[in-house]
């Protein structure tokens, strides 16, 4: 066997297993941001998630993404990862019709275990974002289809030689493909679910709804932490040891700088460094460094998780005063950030740095053509999912409803959707508190304790 | 000076807390998480493939010693904002105080409420 | 025999169980975690972004059953351990008690506190 | 009417519970986790080395307003079902109620029981 | 040195390190799965029991599994692994007492550290089985049995050479030798220990007794999936790119039916999609691929999910009214579903399917002599496992006794055997409820909080 | 590409990510050890000291560490890893300014990444011993210049080719370097901070703060009992598969040695197999064996993680005896097995066991020689670091403060340094005990609830 192969094939089956325990990683977070009586929900929504990727990929979901095919989508080897596939023969040895992705030398089902776990990431993104309201099998469902149809045509796109490759855009490991197509799919699922009951009062006033576990949320930022080592680096298919460490590095670097900026900001403006912040603005850094993580140097790698951890700051204050409820932050995180992401790379990049030919970003000298490709594959991906995800979403309300009646959601989804609650044992009341923009009790009758 | 104790929803804590706090009649209170039962029936479980009913449902036990020329106001209001019309709404016990210091001060009486 | 209800702050509750306990008049009590307001102000919290005051502050309720006799001793001790001088330092209800049993023996009255 | 007040083990909730549903005296109640200590001893424990006793068991309070009618009722259901006949099998204690109010449909006195 | 032995050995000790982590998981579903007052006991058991499995497994378990003897037992090089040995010469190479092993050319302390994880696996089954009333040092004298004499015989049988291996028996990562010796073990414990205090009423009336912390066992519920991707993959022990793939895309995918199909199956049965359910769906999907993972295809991986995600949900009932009482479903998971597993291969089994030669199971033409093998190996570990146990049970109940007195049950193990209590801060308190299937309030004297 | 640079490689990105996540073992274990109402504060330490230790390390701290200069301090390439340098290449053909550690075949950033996370665990070492009453903000800067100057210093002479080396001095993994540097900064924020408000009272009382969660404290351990099989066998920073796998069972023998012995002790002198007892005891036989894990056998590991264990528990009760106020014990594990474990080496060394020339230890023959070059090392590190440490925490209190003011430390860190509760939801209140050592109400004036 072919040292090369066994080396690819072992980096990247360990990059992939880290992406899948992000799946846990972003269980802990959305569930810590979220209120005691809906962490069962979300719980089994983040358990189920991957489980339900994992089907719509394989029955379809591949086939689309890298099946041999036109611009727009695959069109050979649809079902169940059928097609002929030689793997893990490369270049001109390579026969089947997997071609897009005949470039790295790893088995084929190493390739599309791997593939799995990013769309899977995607889908759980979604999840985050519609908490605490939507219905368990609406979210199922609508993950179905996200992971069937919508993930594997965008990545068909960027990743799987379509039309947006074709036109010069670089997204190294899915800050657009990944991040801003979960980011979408959940904008369009909290418009048509609506916020929260109890979230905004009359007038501008916005109720606070803290989570229930800061613990919680902090071994999930940590394990997502971790598991973005996999994400970016393994993103090499390959085991290329320059490239790898460089990669390690420009991810841990954004990843620290958009900690501290936060926790800055935060610190700044609140006057205390908020811990729920300085998570945010982990993940903001690491979603922005995943699409140039193999572009960009170190030293501008720092300007990026800088800027990200700004970013999610004003972000988050954005979307709770343009009233748009988004209870863990899903949308600064993954949908500002994945842009953000994959715009630096126009900014940023330089060419070769990891030896692929992306040209130079406007800040080395690279003029307009590698931003504009890249916003256009923003513009073009923001467009197609959150259109198509608005479509799905509409479907799905339409025939079976996917927001929980308002006395389910008031005693809380665990009860009403699982029959479950997260700790039976323990004494639970909702904090009571006054708003600094608002007057009277928060929350109002925004539900009781357990 | 009476002793008011009303056992009401959770969820309707807040709205009762602002429409006293409007009333101007509850100038300090004791809230103890309880659970309980009454009319009510329980809500249905699930663990592991065996079904129950938690019979024993959360309530919120409102603690108000007021002058006793507010008890009527504080009646008024907690029957106006507390129920939702259906069996679990609750109920309120009124007892008698003999005697109220302010620990702060040693103040005493209707002083020191 | 007489029903003290003392509501005072959690950090305060061992000093005045040792007080009591040198004072000689507490048999027994309950203690029960509560939340509450009265003058004292919130505490301000931050929540990703939104800041808010938690206006309901942990307390501590003290029930105590205890002898005509020894309700004075009580209301000194309490009033001379459990405030710091500012608000919250919580207050003292009486209650009259109509009558005692000790489960274990039957006993009833003042041989039952 | 009357307030009954018991502490009891909380081991021992369900059975009394079932007890007093079987004596058909018990319309509601309502059930509070409280700690207290009166004759019984503490649970040794260790933390890291040092060991310590906790003094304050946990118990629970079962507060239950009824007709005056029903006291001796659920005085002799408490007094048969809750000891184990060891220090810690609690107490039991009787207040006067001065009104009761069904908050759903604002019935008073023992209709709101 | 010689590249091969380098990649067998990183990928046998990632597997190794992945299968280690598995005891956190352990610990955590079964904890999460048991009231908060035997939390601290639960844990206590799961973070010692790998301490003991490694000292068995240092001075004689490996010994009796790999030294070289009879087909029943190892008689070579007994203690302290201190046999003759060197690897990482493969084949006629080979010169050592460890020879059923030598097909793996990896240093002896890898082959060591990759077993040592398998055994600890079989004995930390047992301790959620046990739980809630099992005195802590008989639960670690035997654990300590279990790992330096039981286990090791199986082992010896199906791993090392032994009789079984000889009729041609396949069990790939250890269904049978891990799982059904594990839940064997298990059994024997339970009969001789008799059901928690309060689990049965009179008449027909079973009492449930949720655990404390959904949240807690869905940490290690993903832990668990996480781990078996060492489990299974790494037991080719050798860094066999198209093998390592294979298997992992066939555990992943019997993982993702089990938990789909018992979700499923709750749904449909109980009116809710129980979460508790879902987590003991996905470990009966993976218990039951874990023999046949490289030797059935992706679909044939998708039934045998399926069926062990119903036959998860069907055996916790069973053994519920059984009145056999199992607080984590550990019998339902790991007993049943690796009799199952075990069985399976010699239905789906497709010779040479990752290229090991275990002939054809009968649904692909293979007759009965792959399944007739297979269930000779069940019948015989299942009888063994069983009879030695019990044994072992029965002496440590005449001499130290292993169950904790009432007194001590009610109040909670944590307290009387560790002197801790896992929340001390926290008011903790037991639900109170009615049980559809009896009258009065349940759980009787089961017990109060804390 | 060379198979040997890639296959280095992926084990030292392997074990850097192992080690990585040990950030959350400790945040873990330290979260669990402290009360709930400092939870987030010690959450959000844990969280944001690896980004400024990154920071550090990037800024000067390589540089110094492992730039040419003297046998103090590194002169050459300091800032931002700026240096020339031609890695992977190695031996005579390397060029560049960080040749001290031009041994090991591995990109730049891969070195790089591989001595930050070490780093990183130094600083998060001390984060444990100065909870419950430290500033944030001291806390951070603390961090910042250990990780800037004084670990760097101590990693040139130990690991940078300087004049530890160079006297004979061997820490395979850092026993020294890591541990015992961040054990004597620790020790040195003890004396400066103080007890805890309450944790001493009048006389010879000393009232135990019992820690809010022990499932948070054991998913803790098992995650660090993970994380040393990167720390350790990742040291080689080379895939070299006998000292691995050998390294790998020195460090779980060790630790589950002290694990073991640690549970007895604690059963025999206090009756009870006090759980907290027995993580301390895993963690300081892992501490124990990290520098002698390449340098002795099997059987000396096990001497060793078994004196380990003993050690923990007389250093647990001898420090709070001393009045040296340590919530979770970092000093009794970190700093006395950090020192152990160094002279150890001096003991149990054998010559080449793994393929290093450190000579014989003293129980093998090899005399004083070796044992007299650790003890050396121990009081130069230990001299050095208290010192450089001391001045620091004494700076930071002159100009900024290093305590939070009583009431702040009453109500807990939480509220006044983060504006967060870790748990808004539960219900909490204060464990309220009697001493066996003392009179009155344990905890005195200790602070209430939340
Ligand atoms: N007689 C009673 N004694 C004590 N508590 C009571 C009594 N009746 C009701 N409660 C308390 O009031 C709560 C609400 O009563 P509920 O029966 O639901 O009111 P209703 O059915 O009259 O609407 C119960 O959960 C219980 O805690
Ligand atoms: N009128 C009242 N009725 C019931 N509880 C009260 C009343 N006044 C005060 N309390 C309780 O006592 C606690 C302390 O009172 P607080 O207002 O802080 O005292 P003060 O301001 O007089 O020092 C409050 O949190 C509340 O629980
Ligand atoms: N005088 C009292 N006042 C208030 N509560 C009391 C009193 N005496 C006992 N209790 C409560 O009753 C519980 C049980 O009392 P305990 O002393 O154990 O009973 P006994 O020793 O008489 O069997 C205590 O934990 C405490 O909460």
């Amino acid at each position: 066997m072919d040292t090369k192969i066994v080396l690819d094939t072992l980096w990247v089956l360990l990059g992939a297993m880290l992406v899948f325990f992000m799946n846990l990683g972003f269980a802990l977070v959305e569930s810590g941001f979220a209120r005691s009586k809906n962490a069962v929900n979300i719980l089994s929504k983040n358990f189920i998630v991957f489980a339900v990727s994992s089907m719509g990929y394989l029955l379809l979901g591949w086939g689309l993404m890298f099946g041999d095919g036109n611009g727009f989508i695959g069109t050979s080897g649809l079902w169940f990862v059928g097609g002929a596939d030689n793997s893990p023969a490369v270049g001109d040895a390579y026969q089947g019709v997997y071609s897009a992705i005949a470039w790295t030398g790893v088995p084929l089902w190493a390739k599309f275990f791997f593939q799995l776990v990013f769309c899977g990431t995607a889908a759980t993104i979604v999840s985050g974002a519609v908490a605490e309201r939507i219905k368990y099998l609406a979210f199922i469902l609508f993950s179905f289809f996200l992971t069937l149809l919508i993930y594997p045509a965008v990545g068909h796109w960027i990743w799987g030689g379509g039309f947006l490759a074709g036109l010069g855009m670089w997204d190294f490991a899915g800050s657009s493909v990944v991040h801003s197509t979960g980011g979408w799919a959940a904008l369009a699922g909290i418009l048509v679910l609506g916020p929260r009951f109890g979230k905004y009062g009359p007038g501008k006033r916005i109720n606070p709804i803290p989570g229930h576990s800061l613990p919680l949320a902090t071994i999930g930022a940590f394990v997502l932490w971790l598991g973005w080592f996999g994400f970016n680096p393994g993103s090499t298919m390959a085991a290329d040891p320059g490239a790898i460490a460089h990669i390690l590095v420009t991810t841990n670097t954004a990843g620290i700088m958009g900690l501290l900026v936060a926790t800055g900001a935060a610190w700044l403006l609140l006057g205390k460094p908020d811990l729920g912040m300085s998570i945010n603005g982990l993940l903001a850094g690491l979603v922005a460094i995943t699409a140039g993580c193999a572009f960009v140097s170190v030293p501008s790698s720092i300007i990026i998780g800088a800027a990200a951890g700004l970013l999610v700051v004003l972000a988050v204050v954005f979307f709770d005063r343009a009233r748009i409820d988004d209870p863990v932050g899903a949308l600064s995180v993954h949908l500002v950030n994945g842009v953000f992401g994959t715009l630096a790379v126009g900014l940023f990049a330089q060419d070769g740095i990891t030896g692929v030919a992306t040209g130079n970003g406007l800040f080395f000298g690279g003029g307009f053509r590698l931003l504009g490709a890249q916003a256009l594959g923003v513009v073009t991906v923001g467009g197609f999912v959150f259109a198509a995800s608005l479509l799905v979403w509409f479907l799905l309300q339409k025939t079976m409803g996917i927001r929980v009646n308002l006395k389910e959601e008031i005693q809380g989804l665990d009860i009403g959707e699982h029959g479950n609650v997260a700790y039976p044992e323990f004494l639970i009341h909702k904090p009571s508190y006054h708003v600094a923009n608002g007057h009277g009790h928060g929350g109002g009758a925004a539900g009781g304790g357990r | 000076m009476k002793h008011i104790k009303a056992v009401i929803r959770p969820e309707k804590l807040n709205e009762v807390r602002d429409a006293l706090d409007k009333a101007g009649c509850a100038k300090g209170m004791m809230i103890t998480d309880i659970v309980g039962h009454g009319g009510q029936k329980g809500i249905e479980q699930v663990w592991r493939g065996e079904k129950y009913t938690v019979d024993l449902l959360p309530k919120v036990m409102l603690d108000l010693v007021v002058r006793d020329a507010d008890v009527p106001t504080v009646k008024e209001v907690l029957l106006r904002v507390a129920p939702i019309g259906e069996f679990g709404d609750g109920k309120i016990f009124i007892y008698n105080v003999e005697e109220v210091i302010r620990i702060r001060t040693g103040e005493t009486g209707e002083a020191a409420l």
